[in-house]
């Protein structure tokens, strides 16, 4: 190390007197293939930014149009039929949305564990399981109620096979992720003595995942509240078939009251997230 | 700290691997490398051509400057890491790279090892770390929590903690101990299921003098009343002439040195840490 | 001078643009000397916000989205775009229990989407012509086409409301499933082209101009691609008056909407 | 310790002569409250089941109608020029998607630190950070459009702001949970030498946090790609709209067709993803 | 090794709160603490009534049993967990139960701390955890990374990793690091700004002997050149007889010793680990 850079020519400045300190490159090593990659990723991006990305100018002047919708959404619908029949489409959605992201992290939980890197017992078949993963996210929630339709007939069952889906989709990903990347210490530590896969998420990762599987569990359970299709799609009413044909008729004021319903219920859910979170340390 | 020295009850097995009697003399060595190398990435080589035998009941002390590659032997010799030359044979085990499943699961059945930074589940308590430290031993999700586990596993890892002193603490959340009690838990964690052979990676580097001795006397009591084999890496020359048969010292990835621990001094050591 | 920008709403008329953009686009820019945008928008409400922000100049739209604008905002029809054979039906299967308007008694209808001419106003319209009551006769739903048409094969459902075209498109992705109409509606006012009350009145002209007169053109233009022959024989009305969509004002009440006042702020 | 069992009777087995294996309790004791807790939850799940999920009898004897589905979905479209629309309509949304993902991203980190539990600089006052990253979750597409449609008009723009805002409400909750989950080790050793709170973002957070990053956002980037709704609600085009349409008028083979085109694209963004994800370690 | 002992270049702001020369002898203590008490949630005391004053420039030892409250005792002095009792001086900053945000922002500027566990950033190179070392001296982003560090800065931290023996391996991932080197980069990062106050738990833990014995030598010139004042707790008898101007002595979170290291021997000291 200390002869290191004997055989170069004296440089001045206060580095110079300390071999080493011109050797460790302050960026990564600029070669010309990533000189040419980051120039392509450059162009394809600014590019894009010019043909798609707001100019200021636009966004100024928007504002009183913006102010006009406002008002007019404002103040939200409370007549208190409407405000009833909401209640109870709200009920209705958050059981479906319950049962089914319920079922959906049960069946996500045993396909992440089966798509991480380093855990899965799969070894190189593990892109089985992301696959199967990507393709329940991929398939529109319209085909996926389709053929449930097909199958169960139209109605809440279809929908909590919907949301089932959807939620596995989307937790199967987030699940795995955090298992791929909690510490590696405790689980070197366990494979030491011998344990089995299983062993090993179920002791050293699970209790560092929790959090982050609380995080992600709640908010799939909101992301099946809030999401306002699925349940419309199949005939299960829903609050967000409800959000919807108030905008389609144009009945803002109890589009809006819809919205602060569901805001509300997501604030909820964010607290308890929080609580939870907190709880589990 | 007395019952760890009979044969464990999770491990009395009649037809298991571990009979409490020596097995015959003069057999074949426990673990035998055979100029086993191993370089990270395109890095230098950190093990660098290492050959060893330990038999069994001895307890080896493994000496090195800070980087010589004390942990990674470890590692190396029990197929967490792949090394990249030369062989390995370990409690029956023969391999090259790295052990295949099936190896590797026999072989970690009779293993303990104590990690330099532990290597606790914070999240759980340190009870349920230590019956973690069973899980090579068949007993499924039983060893996963400790209010999963049976009575007999659970006492077991009352018993381990008792004999590292920290019986005590047994419901505290890992993350909570201190840096003694942490390594403390890693002990007990590794004694937990009666292991044939016991690698430690500076088990008392976090220990108070009075703790550090318990856990060399722990370990002398280990080897001498029932066979097992130990291996740890120390910086604490005392704990290495005092309570190990054999110093082996590493300088570089290389073997330097490797003695019967009788009649040598701390100066004679000395050479190991310099430049 | 700035591009006129028109927001196209109507599904089928987007299908046609999304195949057929660069032709239709181009021969109505040949034929009015004017710099077109067009703009294929998926959602009516905001086609109709678009307008009312004085965003787009020109919607292309339907009935039920004309009386909407006409009521917030005081738009003005340039050019009617008929559609042959654009008439309503409630369509069940041949072979199902349903033979007549009055077996839907008690059962359970799919609309496709909410506040659509063809599949929600129209159907229910129907309907109602034939003495059904919307809503207490029977069971109105709105579930999207497509996962009606399955609702209905397994019999979760009676019937549903869609338009010819749509009904001759079922009819071609399920070979094996006989279909039949039970009622249909007379035929619906024509889609149209509407401007903002403070579009550039001379550009209007021109385009209303341009689809008068080089109407044949302009639709030879959209027919370029082989999927949208269903507009073969259309043709572009000047004379199409607001009047022509009382039938459509009166298919809301039908559905129980009476006007757009919150819409308009109070 | 010695002797906490000494006045407590005597009882058989093998943990009895070692004092305090019994004072272990096994679980969390059961106070009345939770269990009552305990029990209502259970209650309302159970009853949410019965109402909403499927029974096994109804799933069977679905699969032949859902095969018959699935004959008439397949094989996919292959008409070369609907395939060269379908490419242009990707491309376009990829360029949206993209700049969209991008800015949103970059909107979202702020808000995320300024949300994150023990990082954030406000304090108490975090919520406000939290409540606005709800609030663009809540409020639906369709209303954000129509804000952005009447600000800037129709188009692309008008798209990208959406994206903007639903990446925002996405990242900034995924972003922010990264952040509080983090290693506190690094965090409390920076503080310690007193690193203001954006030192430690920036420090021993942000690298610890990269992979989890990389997994959110190109997860983001990806629910951009797919989102079928956005791009087509403010006259963008786009390969959702394509998809819809598709749909709507019963060509389902061309609708399999725009669904496996994403489904490559999903695909190869998760290989971006594990391939980031394992350079950065 | 040397430059350490100038005044840091990066500290030798002359309005800045570390005159190079002594400050007035007799002065009031750098630390005291006023019968501090500390407990966890609803668990026991592991602070009770901690007394203690510690002047500018001595070396003090802090002893004691594992879990005796070394490292709370440590973590509480400079604000990183609130007080439950007492009150505390540290660097002309008096605080009760945690210090305000300004008293933090002025105390740490002059403080260095080793963690027991380290605390390195994994990710990152050890270089750039020294580079963090220096992020209260008013560096902002410029100290995020070594990338990014003004050249003096640079130095200083290369300097610094020389210092501890660690500048071959300063572009090496922290978290490829041994135990042994790790440890050497948390000291180098305390220790880059040329801190008045450096508080170290168990810095030679992980340290070989003559490693551990290097970092001895290094805080006694911080202190005698410098007067650096210099709190560490150890494990290690000689560490604190031979380096240490006093012993202080923690036993479940008393204070039960306090006396100057001159003529005490180990004999003295083993009561303090005893039950
Ligand atoms: N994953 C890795 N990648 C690259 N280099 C590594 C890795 N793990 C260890 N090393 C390097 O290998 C060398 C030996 O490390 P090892 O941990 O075996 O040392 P050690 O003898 O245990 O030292 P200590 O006494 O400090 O614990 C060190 O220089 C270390 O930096
Ligand atoms: N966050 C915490 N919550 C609860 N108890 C804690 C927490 N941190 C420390 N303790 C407990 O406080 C006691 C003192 O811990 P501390 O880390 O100060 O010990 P120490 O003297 O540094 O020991 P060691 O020599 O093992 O490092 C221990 O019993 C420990 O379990
Ligand atoms: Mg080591
Ligand atoms: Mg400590």
């Amino acid at each position: 190390m200390a002869d290191t850079t004997s055989s170069r020519p004296p440089t001045s400045g206060p580095a110079a007197s300390r071999p080493g300190a011109r050797d460790i490159a302050r960026w990564p090593r600029l070669t010309p293939l990533r000189f040419t990659l980051l120039v392509a990723a450059g162009a394809v991006l600014l590019a894009s930014i010019g043909d798609v990305a707001p100019s200021a100018d636009r966004l100024i002047g928007a504002v009183p149009r913006m102010g006009s919708l406002l008002e007019r959404m404002l103040p939200p619908e409370t007549d208190p039929a409407f405000l009833g029949r909401m209640g109870l489409r709200l009920v209705e959605t958050l059981q479906i949305a319950l049962v089914g992201t319920l079922f959906g992290i049960l069946l996500s939980f045993p396909l992440a564990w089966l798509s991480a890197a380093g855990l899965s017992p799969l070894g190189r078949l593990r892109w089985l399981a992301r696959g199967t993963v990507s393709l329940f996210r991929t398939v529109p929630d319209l085909v996926w109620a389709l053929f449930f339709v097909s199958a169960v007939g139209l109605g809440a069952i279809a929908g909590t096979l919907t949301i089932i889906v959807d939620t596995a989709g989307f937790c199967g990903r987030f699940f795995a992720e955090a298992m791929e990347d909690s510490d590696k210490r405790p689980r070197e530590a366990l494979e030491a003595v011998g344990a089995r896969k299983l062993d090993i998420l179920a002791s050293a990762v699970v209790p560092q995942c929790m959090p982050s599987f609380v995080n992600t569990s709640l908010f799939a359970l909101e992301l099946s509240v809030r999401s306002s299709v699925v349940l419309g799609i199949v005939g299960a009413g829903g609050i967000g078939q409800e959000l919807k044909s108030a905008f389609e008729l144009f009945q803002y004021p109890k589009a809006s009251a819809i919205i602060l319903a569901i805001f509300v219920i997501v604030l909820v859910m964010e607290q308890l997230t929080d609580w939870l979170r907190r709880r589990l340390g | 700290m007395t019952a760890l020295l009979k044969p464990s009850p999770l491990n009395a097995d009649p037809a298991g691997p571990t009979p409490a009697a020596p097995a015959p003399a003069a057999a074949a060595p426990l673990i035998s490398a055979e100029s086993v190398t191993k370089r990270f990435a395109d890095g230098p080589a950190v093990l660098d051509g290492v050959t060893l035998a330990i038999r069994r009941g001895e307890r080896v002390a493994l000496l090195g400057a800070n980087g010589a590659g004390k942990s990674t032997l470890l590692r190396a010799l029990v197929g967490l890491i792949p090394i990249t030359g030369g062989a390995v044979e370990i409690l029956g085990q023969r391999f090259t790279r790295q052990p295949t499943a099936r190896q590797r699961a026999t072989l970690r059945r009779r293993l303990g090892f104590v990690f330099q930074f532990h290597g606790l589940v914070g999240r759980t308590s340190a009870l349920s770390n230590v019956v973690n430290g069973a899980m090579g031993q068949g007993h499924g999700w039983r060893s996963w929590h400790q209010s999963l586990a049976p009575a007999a596993l659970r006492d077991a890892a009352l018993e381990a903690l008792e004999a590292v002193g920290l019986a005590d603490r047994a419901t505290a959340r890992a993350d909570t101990l201190s840096g003694g009690q942490s390594q403390r838990v890693a002990i007990a964690r590794a004694i937990v299921h009666g292991p044939d052979l016991l690698f430690a990676d500076e088990p008392a580097a976090s220990l108070d003098p009075a703790a550090g001795l318990d856990i060399m006397r722990l370990f002398t009591r280990l080897a001498a009343d029932q066979a097992r084999t130990l291996v740890y890496t120390t910086h604490d020359m005392r704990h290495a002439l005092e309570h190990a048969d054999r110093i082996v010292a590493l300088k570089a990835g290389r073997v330097v040195f490797d003695a019967a621990a009788t009649d040598l001094s701390e100066r004679d050591l000395e050479p190991i840490y310099r430049g | 001078a700035d591009a006129i920008k028109i927001a196209v709403t109507d599904i089928e008329g987007l299908e046609a643009l999304q195949s057929e953009f660069g032709p239709f686009e181009a021969a109505l820019e040949k034929s009015t000397g004017l710099d077109i945008e067009l703009f294929p928008v998926g959602n009516r409400t905001a086609a109709v916000e678009a307008i009312n922000a004085g965003q787009v100049d020109l919607v292309l739209t339907g009935p039920a989205e004309y009386v909407v604008i006409k009521e917030l905002t005081d738009a003005r029809i340039v050019v009617g775009w008929q559609r042959p054979d654009y008439f309503a039906q409630v369509v069940t299967l041949a072979d199902g229990p349903i033979r007549r308007v009055q077996d839907l008694k008690g059962r359970a209808v799919a609309f496709g989407s909410v506040g659509s001419t063809s599949q929600h106003l129209g159907p229910a319209q129907a309907l109602t012509d034939l003495g059904l009551v919307y809503g207490q006769d029977y069971e109105p739903k709105i579930i999207s086409r497509n996962v009606a048409i399955e609702a209905l094969i397994r019999g979760d459902i009676a019937a549903i409301g869609m338009n010819y075209s749509h009904l001759q498109r079922a009819r071609e992705a399920y070979p094996d499933v006989a279909f039949t109409v039970v009622a249909r509606g007379r035929d619906l006012p024509n889609d149209i082209l509407v401007a903002r009350a403070d579009a550039d009145p001379a550009a209007m002209d021109k385009i209303r101009k341009a689809f008068v007169e080089n109407g044949k053109s302009l639709l030879a233009a959209v027919l370029k691609g082989e999927d949208n022959q269903k507009y073969k024989g259309g043709f572009f009305l000047a004379t199409v008056e607001d009047g022509d969509y009382d039938y459509v004002r009166s298919m809301y009440t039908t559905i129980g909407v009476d006007g757009f006042k919150n819409f308009v702020g109070n």
